[in-house]
């Protein structure tokens, strides 16, 4: 057993840092905060020439096919950048694609994708803001020789920049999944401001939009489950970024905590701050643990997968924002205001919290996976 | 034991809600309201000051002789929770009428009194306090802004920071350096010192919710004669301790209607969102969270009566202050978690109820660090409440 | 407004003080646990001497008739001494008789109860451990002019010595309070040991118990309405006495910090030792604050009367168990031990914290009467 | 990153399974079992590890010179957590097996080894270890059992607590001063003492749950010589800690096993006790409480084996140690209050689910006390992993 990133994926890993270090630092990152998107087509370019946009992709279709504890190790970075954009969306859009995708279909996104000529997303959320895929009520109608689409998506990720919306909606009982081009026919987007404005979010307004038959992903019936998988992967990877997020939250407290005097000396000689400390650093490793045995189960299809996701994301959801609250209070005033980069990973830690769902949402799910016999 | 208002509390109680019914500015009171626009803003408050100052309700803990109403601390406390019931606008006066006026009363010449209190209440002079520095927060007796003699006069130069009201303040209670040999508590002068004088530049602070509230105020050079010492020279820390004690036994009696009213928006909402397909009222362990927030609201409210009682009967402030302020300010994170958590991604959004709950989530984060963090807090009860050993 | 003791009531727990020290030190509270029903006559006369037993029993039955606010303050010092045995069963008993027995019975319990000469105890949990009357299933079959009784009830406290049980049971969709004495053909009392041994349970069995007409209590059919006036009544009491138990917790701590030395210094001159002893007192006096008020506007039908119980008793029963918890911690090894006091008193917060319905339930119940307009 | 075991990890799992299978005590693997007779129970235990060393399962971590298998740490991990599984009975010779023995072969003469590593192997020599008194607990080096020269000899005077195993050893590895002027680091000294010597009294230690684990050793003009000074005289802190960190980088790989087995009869109890007309298990609140429950210990279990990577890799133990005493003791308090919650009064009964509950609870707030403080764990967490400044 060796529960440690290897030679290979710890060099991925530092490559990562390096890149978004010299890519994306925080004035990159608050220059793109203040756009409409928090897109930059520079900073995507570079991604995807790292072959990350494709790296979960296989290499039939152009990726590096690599596994989730690859993209862990590269999106712990990620987060600790506070990477701005469509890249988790991006994510999540083919992670369903190469699950509900006939070979076509996965050639026609997947290689896009991979080479970051694409971005993508997936409207999932209606006004109950809930996760639960049995919660969604947005019927698509047959005909045509497809389906139409009337009504909305709330709380859509960086819907104004992806090129292509995966719409989930009902058809009766079952599920499609039906991509739709931000700029087709019928397709209205609108900014929701939120809280983090380094994942922006956006309502989807689809007035009479038509999906032809042979665009529908999931037409074998299994489009639920490939939601489902493709939500795991995404919040495993969501995870990872979030573990990224409060290391960059502790180191940098830390280091604070070792410099600023008050009373004569520096404030991290305090009971009060060093114990603050240490339970930050106890939740980022739990976090950390978490978030990659996550990865790694998922990719190996380990039983346990399944829960090993909710108990990652419910973990990281709370400990990320006790983390930065930790944060912001050994910081005192300074950590409280607008110039000090911790509001990016403290706001990035709340859109954390809730996306994907928050940590009651994936409890209960726990409690339906290890409460067996029920 | 009687919580009942006795028939002069609850006269006055009435007196002054139905002076507020007359008088708070509808628009106001409306909830939205005042101008965008920041010198009109101001105009708006300053007159709202004057109107409470010209209806006899400015300063009302100040002695009769300076224009005050005597009035006792449960009245002062009705006088917060009122206003706020009223959702009048805020005091913006309020640091001179708390903390400067009962301190130059305290400790002023004759000519600062005369000077200043008059204006003080009637909204004529905004204040505002520069104690805390970039280096000297919690260790606010670290102080490093230098005031050099040159005859009598003094010459300052430094940093304020965190300054509330510098914006639009007159004046400002300043805490300098006048002895930097001495020990750190013995070479502090408290001065006056006019906002408005050549080299004192404000620069506002802008919070991670966005907003400026506090600011940065910075002193090049800045000349002040001695008739603007307030206390003696060097012993400021007096007079800063004094001040403080002031500030603190304001035990924060308007917030808790504030949050009262909160929280009860926050139950309307939970009727609204949705938990599972019903609403979120119905889900158990939403209504856990609402009532946990409720009843610890009820218990800040308690808790206030309680130290006011014991604050009247003592007449000096002790550390009652410190177990309020950490109570609501940590009890104020909880709830605002407690909202984040009911209303789901609706709680983040800038558009939903004018982002109210997007920016409260933010606002209280500050709540643990300004006026003294928890920390801090928390060192004073165990060393003065239960006499425990200093720590440091 | 005066939010403090008066006087008299300052002097009334002065003198609870004083008698709990001489007769109730802990050396005593720790022979009785080892007894069989934690009662002691000598005490008892003790208590009922100073007219406690009748404390709020009305002047025409032999009582002090004072209001709930001297209970409170006399239930508070119970608390500090961790007083045992049945004071607080009896009392609710007796608030029960107060609101739905006759003029006859009220003379017949109340009485003796204020004299000292009669013990008595409310038997209500079933198998189902709640405190809701709704959840109750015991039924009384009416017949031979009363009512016959026959099955269990779990957790009654003081059974073992209570000379009267009063039964509460359904009839159909009504309930009847049927006093019942411990002695009489058919009841079994058997013990159910318990983590406080200073407050005895057992479980009460019936079998074809039967209860004469003339001796039901609440035959008007507010028997339900009597039901929650008194468990209000004995709520309010046990969270006085549960702040009792706090404010001694605290204390204890507090003087051990100041005496005991690690590394050269007293430990409360550490700040850890320190924030947790300002945590104790924030909680001992926020529940000081909620008991005397529940207190207080019980006594005065105050609107927010029974809202303000449940404020007590779920603040109370959260507290005392985290003032306790923080008091063996701070005193280390020694607080953990069978020699050192705190056990007597850890242990009766985790009785009182269920006793009357733990935070969870009565924050339903608040959640039940402030969301009104469900 | 692979988190399944190698082939020889399986195998020695497979194997010890195997063994375990065939020789754990039917009776005791029932979950009652052993005798309430102390005399009779600590030879039954003595019989199981004598079970335990006759098939080469003692001391497995030990090089295979001094008789053990020079087991990875993995195979420690899987041989703890075997040991668990099978619900085997308690290893009366851990503290031999896991701190003394490890000890005695780093820092032994040929002597010790030769006199006690095959007893300790045997379980014919059961140890305790005398580091705590009652007035040196966190503050360990304060300690001041005294221990005056008398020749060659060593007289010792003083008193050890909290030393568990004491009612049963033979030997006790004992921290003495031997020098009272030398600053408090640099006197103590560690004798390997005779528990059956004169002078030496055992007191079983009452805990607040009522049962006996630790006791109180008390040393009366016990005579040691000196081929009994393990290490240097004087630099007896040097070998405590060597000992210390023998014991901390046992990461608690067992109680993890326990804690599964714990919380999969409260997820059962949850079926059947009620909450509100139906089985806890449907109540959200409840289910809440044990997803909670749950998550925790599954990234117990997932610390401990990224703890076990990393101290595989780098050879010395670091604070690993401390960050999973904390993460245990803080999460078992948290599970037993949630099956409290769960349980209701059940919960406290001595005579439901045999008072597993009950004792569990009152057990379990030792946790973040024993094998040191909370507080002193984040210190190390603080300084050593953090590099913090130190707070005292």
């Amino acid at each position: 057993m060796d529960f440690d990133l290897s030679k290979p994926q710890k060099l991925l890993k530092e490559s990562a840092r390096a890149l978004l270090a010299r890519e994306c630092g925080a004035g990159r990152v608050r220059e793109l905060m203040e756009t409409e998107t928090a897109h930059d087509e520079g900073l995507w370019r570079a991604l995807a020439e790292q072959g990350w946009t494709g790296l979960l992709v296989p290499e039939a279709q152009g990726g590096l096919g690599l596994g989730l504890v690859e993209m862990a190790a590269v999106a712990e970075e990620m987060g600790r950048a506070c990477l701005p954009g469509a890249f988790l969306s991006t994510l999540f859009a083919a992670a369903l694609v190469e699950r509900a995708g006939s070979a076509e279909q996965r050639a026609k996104y997947l290689e896009p994708i991979a080479a970051g000529e694409l971005k993508a997303t997936v409207a999932l959320l209606e006004e109950s803001a809930s996760w639960d895929a049995d919660a969604l009520k947005l019927e698509a109608s047959r005909g045509g020789g497809g389906f139409n689409l009337k009504g909305r998506k709330l709380f859509v990720p960086d819907a104004g920049v992806a090129d292509v919306l995966v719409c989930v909606a009902r058809d009766g009982d079952s599920l499609v999944l039906l991509p739709v081009a931000r700029g087709a026919e019928g397709v209205t987007v609108k900014p929701m401001p939120s809280m983090d404005a380094t994942r922006k979010l956006y309502e989807v307004r689809f007035e009479g939009v038509s999906v032809a038959e042979s665009y529908v992903l999931g037409a074998d019936g299994d489009a639920r489950g490939a939601l489902q998988g493709a939500s795991e992967v995404a919040t495993a990877v969501l995870c990872a970024e979030m573990v990224g997020g409060m290391q960059w939250v502790l180191d940098t407290t830390v280091e604070y905590a070792k410099t600023r005097q008050q009373f004569g000396r520096p404030v991290g000689s305090f009971q009060a701050v060093q114990h603050m400390c240490a339970d930050m650093l106890l939740m980022t490793e739990s976090a950390r643990s978490a978030a990659y045995y996550a990865a790694w189960a998922l990719t190996e299809r380990d039983p346990s997968a399944r829960a090993a996701v909710s108990v990652a994301k419910a973990y990281c959801s709370d400990a990320y924002r006790e983390v930065a609250n930790r944060g912001v209070q050994v910081h005192g005033g300074i950590g409280f205001t607008w110039e000090h980069d911790l509001q990016l990973y403290y706001k990035r830690s709340k859109s954390s919290e809730t996306l994907f769902g928050d940590a009651t949402f994936h409890r209960e799910r726990i409690a339906r996976l290890v409460m067996s016999d029920e | 034991m009687d919580l009942n208002l006795t028939p002069s509390e609850r006269e006055f109680r009435d007196e002054f809600r139905a002076w507020l019914g007359e008088n708070v500015p509808a628009e106001w009171a409306g909830g939205g309201g005042g101008s965008e626009d920041r010198a009109e803003y101001i105009e708006y408050l300053r007159a709202w000051q004057r109107k409470l100052y010209d209806g006899g309700w400015a300063g009302i803990s100040w002695p009769k002789e300076f224009g005050g109403r005597g009035a006792t601390l449960l009245e002062q406390a009705i006088f917060q929770e009122e206003l706020a019931r009223a959702n009048a606008p805020q005091l913006v006066g309020t640091i001179g009428l708390s903390l400067v006026g009962p301190t130059i009363i305290a400790l002023g010449t004759e000519g600062q009194k005369a000077r200043h209190l008059p204006q003080i209440l009637s909204g004529d002079e905004i204040w505002c306090q520069g104690f805390s520095e970039p280096n000297a927060g919690s260790d606010l007796a670290a102080l490093g802004t230098k005031a050099a003699r040159d005859g009598e006069d003094f010459i300052i130069n430094g940093q304020k920071i965190w300054t509330s009201f510098a914006q639009m303040a007159d004046w400002c209670l300043l805490l300098v350096r006048t002895d930097a040999e001495a020990p750190k508590h013995k070479g502090i002068t408290c001065l006056l010192a006019d906002m408005h004088a050549a080299g004192v530049t404000v620069r506002p602070l802008r919070q991670m919710s966005g907003d400026s509230g506090f600011n940065e105020v910075f002193f090049s050079d800045v000349r002040i004669g001695p008739s603007q010492v307030l206390g003696e020279v060097n012993k400021g820390w007096t007079t800063a301790i004094t001040a403080l004690m002031n500030e603190r036994a304001n035990l924060g009696t308007g917030i808790q209607v504030v949050f009262k009213r909160q929280l009860e928006a926050l139950i309307a909402r939970s009727k609204t969102v949705e938990r599972d397909g019903r609403p979120a009222s119905e889900d158990p362990l939403v209504r856990q969270k609402l009532a946990q927030a409720y009843l610890e609201l009820e218990i800040l409210r308690l808790n206030t009566n309680r130290a006011l009682t014991s604050l009247s009967k003592a007449g000096a402030p002790g550390a009652e202050g410190s177990i309020q302020k950490l109570y609501w300010s940590e009890m104020n994170q909880r709830t605002q978690q407690y909202a984040q958590e009911i209303l789901g991604p609706y709680g983040q959004l800038k558009e939903f109820d004018k982002g109210a709950w997007e920016y409260a989530y933010l606002r209280t984060r500050g709540n643990t660090i300004e006026a003294g963090t928890s920390e801090i807090q928390r060192n004073i009860i165990a060393e003065r409440v239960l006499g425990l050993p200093k720590s440091y």
